[in-house]
């Protein structure tokens, strides 16, 4: 019944995000970054990003490496066995060209939540007694000009319903402009099924004015709708649905393909790198027309070695034994 | 005749036995994730092992590498989000069920841990990843194990960014800044395990391993340690290399 | 040549007149349903009907009789929770977008609502239901419509019970008391459609079915009403009737 | 590898509900009550119980009629067409025999979310302005002796994160001893799988201390974890696992059978009659051994019409057309 959201990527980009814009990127570290999105935001030049995530690893390190991102508010740069901090990221904030405020992942989801649940804070437990909640990133100032800035990075509270003192940290609302995220099944109706761990894409969606869905297949309404309660995010919610297969590469998308290892380790060694670094940039995003052409480039013998196993989600390890 | 084995292989082994089979371990990958690994397939068959991103007792045929791995999603109970994970910590009832397994850069003598930034944070000379989620784990679960490597310049008077609550400033200052409940049990090194004083919260030699003295652990450390407690760990037994290095690792890809 | 029909009716096409095409419609069950069902039916294809217990969009081959019957669940875009629903009524982007259809035993002149409890609300002489979803919709959602009976009882000077909030007492009110959004923005009774007043928020009568005179309708009222600025509802196309007769309700599970 | 949680519902309720407790039900008026572990309540002889839930009809009704409960945290007590007000909570209220306290739908979910969260509370904007707030069913003295009651129905404050005065309403939260779900699938390790919707089923799990599932399927631990991220509740929270067909009759459970009107009709008619209640009470229930011969009572013919569609998940009003 209602129109078709399926568009380019660079189409879903040029309409639904801006310089300046706050984003919120789905995915967890090596895993469902919307990588496709994300080089289309570099090719357009989008710059001056506010970016709200809980742990990023490549999607983030290539916008902060390409200078695309002047706020950042996080829990996690690193990307496991891979890289033990960031290298653009950890560069960025050690030459101070990035302004960064800390959080947990468990703060960032709740930040995302309160947003979702359209109310201005959520509690927890979480960080009392620690620097989370005395050092901030962002000064009275940054926060009094920016209306997607919280006025406080964490307010400690009493608990009203205690008999005795009792103290929570109440983690304020976030809604970005725009979340990117990348999903195994989508419909043209915007209806999304994720599958495996949904990290906190879903919080995410929820929290943000738009939402663009990159997919590895694209499914027909009446397909994803026969089992209506394995939907992972109402139609109404999304404004582009964007049809990419492997459209996270280099990191992995459970059911379909695992982590580029070769890709990713050629990644950490050029990224050290200042000049290499804007090489690897030019290469594989900013001279490539769109991802199929930047898969050509990766090649299907790559692609094909990263396939997932069928019954287990992802590539064995020992499969050539 | 002796057993030859890495400080690696017996910090995952000293952690190994510190898990009950009861527990629900909380893990990050590498050197934990194979200490709870190696309990499961030895003396703590129904210990469940979960991760932060949401997953919560996997069948981890492969070794993951990071807390978002598939390897981690494949055969789990339920495969959730970050909400539902932290919440079960957060939980009255399954929170105090849970052992957390962290690491960090820098630790004091109260179990804090740094994994922010050293120096300034506000403009470092060694940025760190940040928290993810282990301030959370400290904040919240039962109570908490922490792998280090034992050097003078990670175990510190002052850290430079407390990150994930330990014993706080020691004594009942835990409980008195509202943290509900948990803190850390034990310190799992590359030299030994160390634990905290029931009334001070102070870091104690507990054991150590057969690498070095108990004056040159000491020496390692760049506070006070009271080592007057320390008895020697039991070197590995062959069943635990075995599974370790045939189970539990056998590609070799965290312990070489 | 004079068309016959009910008040039921009536009802369902005065409702379905007011939904765009444009619209999340928050429905229960009865009439409001039927209302939105045929608003879809007819010139608001695009209007997407949701139900507080999760369901998003269902096909609706039949007429649910509660909002938790299967029927709501077949065939939606997301089929969540409680949860999910009126966090998507609370959110600050789809929020807004929402219609609520709401009823209530007794409705005041600003358009709060009881279904409470009739009479002392510690020992009622009549015990309703309560607020189930009623009071959240109300308070949360960019704006609602009410169905009455117009009856002297139900339209009264002081509620009961305030179950769910309208202008709550009317001026700017309602903001004051830090509700976000929304307030009701017409009344459909058996008699016909009030709305309120852009500054006072006050009651007033829009439109008259060809039932009863305007007068009538206000003895009907338990407190003043200005009918003053009342115009006629055009009658039920045959259109309209048709649609809700064959294709909404055709076994008369609501309508008979 | 852990050990079998399946039980009998006799052995589950023997084991996990006492007297006194403070029950939450799952389900939402007339879709998956889960009747066959009520009826054992009320053959067991439970009593004084004190229910937490949003929105009961048939499960509750039964056991407020029987005279089991003595507190009722409740939202919504109807059943769609077939009570406008569920007759037995209704009279119960009226002749004063029932202590209650009324919140909404969204606010008891949110209580339970914030049991299951293990926070104090969580916010919402919902009910500024009513006697929600305003009018408390429970005095201080019963609240100062009662663990399980908040100290306060609901408090209001101010958002510490807004720049103008604006007041947030935080709801508190609760953590029922027992919480009653009936699922579509379960396995005996204790993971759960619900079809359709959830309503707040799982936050009444997750806020529980014991959890009992019936299920009209049992399915095995393997079958079930082949698509993890389908499962609503992971094994480790459930006590025990009833296997127990048409365990929700005579209230619906979708993709298996309907709600059965001409039950329900009966019960409306016997309801309202104190006499007549006891009657069906001991007829349905009392005097039953188990829920299988409840079904032989409720008879072949019967549940045979109320049988779902496998297409559309109920069953069809024109069927026999």
């Amino acid at each position: 019944m209602s129109s078709s959201k399926l568009m380019l990527a660079s189409e879903a980009v040029k309409r639904f995000v801006n310089s300046g814009d706050c984003l919120s990127i789905g995915g967890f570290t090596i895993n469902r970054n919307p990588m496709a999105l994300i080089y289309e935001i570099l090719r357009q030049q989008v710059k001056d990003l506010h970016v709200v995530m809980h742990s990023g690893s490549q999607a983030l390190d290539l916008l902060i490496g390409a200078g695309r991102v002047s706020l950042l508010e996080i829990a996690y740069g690193a990307n496991g066995r891979l890289a033990s901090t960031c290298i653009r990221f950890r560069k960025a904030i050690e030459q101070g060209t990035l302004k960064v405020e800390d959080y947990t992942n468990y703060q960032l989801t709740l930040r995302f939540m309160a947003g979702a649940m359209g109310v201005p804070f959520l509690p927890t437990y979480s960080s009392l007694g620690t620097d989370i909640i005395e050092r901030w990133g962002f000064s009275p100032d940054m926060r009094s000009s920016n209306p997607q800035l919280p006025g406080k990075k964490l307010a400690v509270t009493e608990d009203p319903f205690s008999d005795k003192a009792s103290q929570v940290v109440l983690v304020p609302a976030v809604n970005p402009d725009v979340a990117l995220i990348h999903a195994q099944k989508a419909a043209e109706d915007g209806t999304v099924r994720l599958e495996g761990l949904t990290f906190a894409d879903i919080e995410q969606a929820r929290a943000s004015k738009h939402v663009i869905v990159s997919c590895e297949e694209l499914v027909s309404p009446a397909e994803l709708r026969k089992e209506s309660w394995n939907n992972s995010i109402p139609h109404v919610l999304i404004d582009a649905v964007v049809h990419q297969p492997l459209g996270a590469h280099p990191t992995a998308c459970y059911l379909h393909y695992d982590y580029d290892m070769a890709h990713l380790l050629k990644y950490k060694e050029l990224a050290d790198d200042d000049d290499q670094f804007e090489t690897y940039l030019k290469e594989f995003v900013l001279d490539i027309d769109c991802h199929d052409d930047y898969l050509k480039l990766i090649g299907t013998k790559q692609l094909k070695s990263i396939k997932a196993s069928p019954e287990l989600g992802y590539a064995r390890r020992d499969s050539n034994l | 005749m002796k057993i030859e084995y890495s400080p690696l292989e017996m910090m995952a082994i000293a952690c190994s036995r510190r898990i009950q089979d009861d527990d629900i371990v909380f893990c990050g990958t590498g050197l934990p994730l194979l200490g709870a690994m190696t309990a499961k397939k030895t003396h703590a068959p129904n210990c469940v092992v979960f991760f932060e991103t949401g997953a919560l007792d996997p069948a981890l045929f492969e070794i993951p590498l990071s807390v978002a791995d598939s390897r981690v999603m494949h055969g789990a109970s339920h495969d959730g989000g970050l909400a539902d994970a932290f919440a079960f910590m957060q939980n009255r009832f399954s929170g105090p069920k849970v052992l957390g397994l962290l690491s960090g850069a820098q630790i004091d003598m109260y179990g804090n841990l740094n994994s922010t930034a050293i120096g300034d944070s506000s403009k470092p000379t060694t940025r760190l990843p940040g928290s993810g989620g282990a301030c959370d784990v400290a904040s919240l679960v039962g109570r908490t194990m922490v792998f280090m490597k034992h050097e003078r310049r990670r175990f510190v008077e002052h850290l430079d960014y407390l990150t994930s609550p330990g014993w706080l400033q020691g004594g009942t200052s835990r409980q008195e800044a509202s943290l509900i409940r948990g803190g850390p049990v034990a310190v799992v090194t590359t030299l030994g395990v160390m634990e905290f004083d029931g009334s001070t919260k102070r870091m104690y030699l507990s054991t150590h391993y057969d690498n070095m003295s108990v004056e040159e652990i000491a020496r390692n450390t760049g506070f006070k340690l009271d080592v007057s407690r320390a008895k020697q760990e039991s070197s590995p037994t062959p069943e635990e290399l075995d599974v370790l290095r045939t189970e539990v690792d056998p590609l070799g890809l965290i312990l070489n």
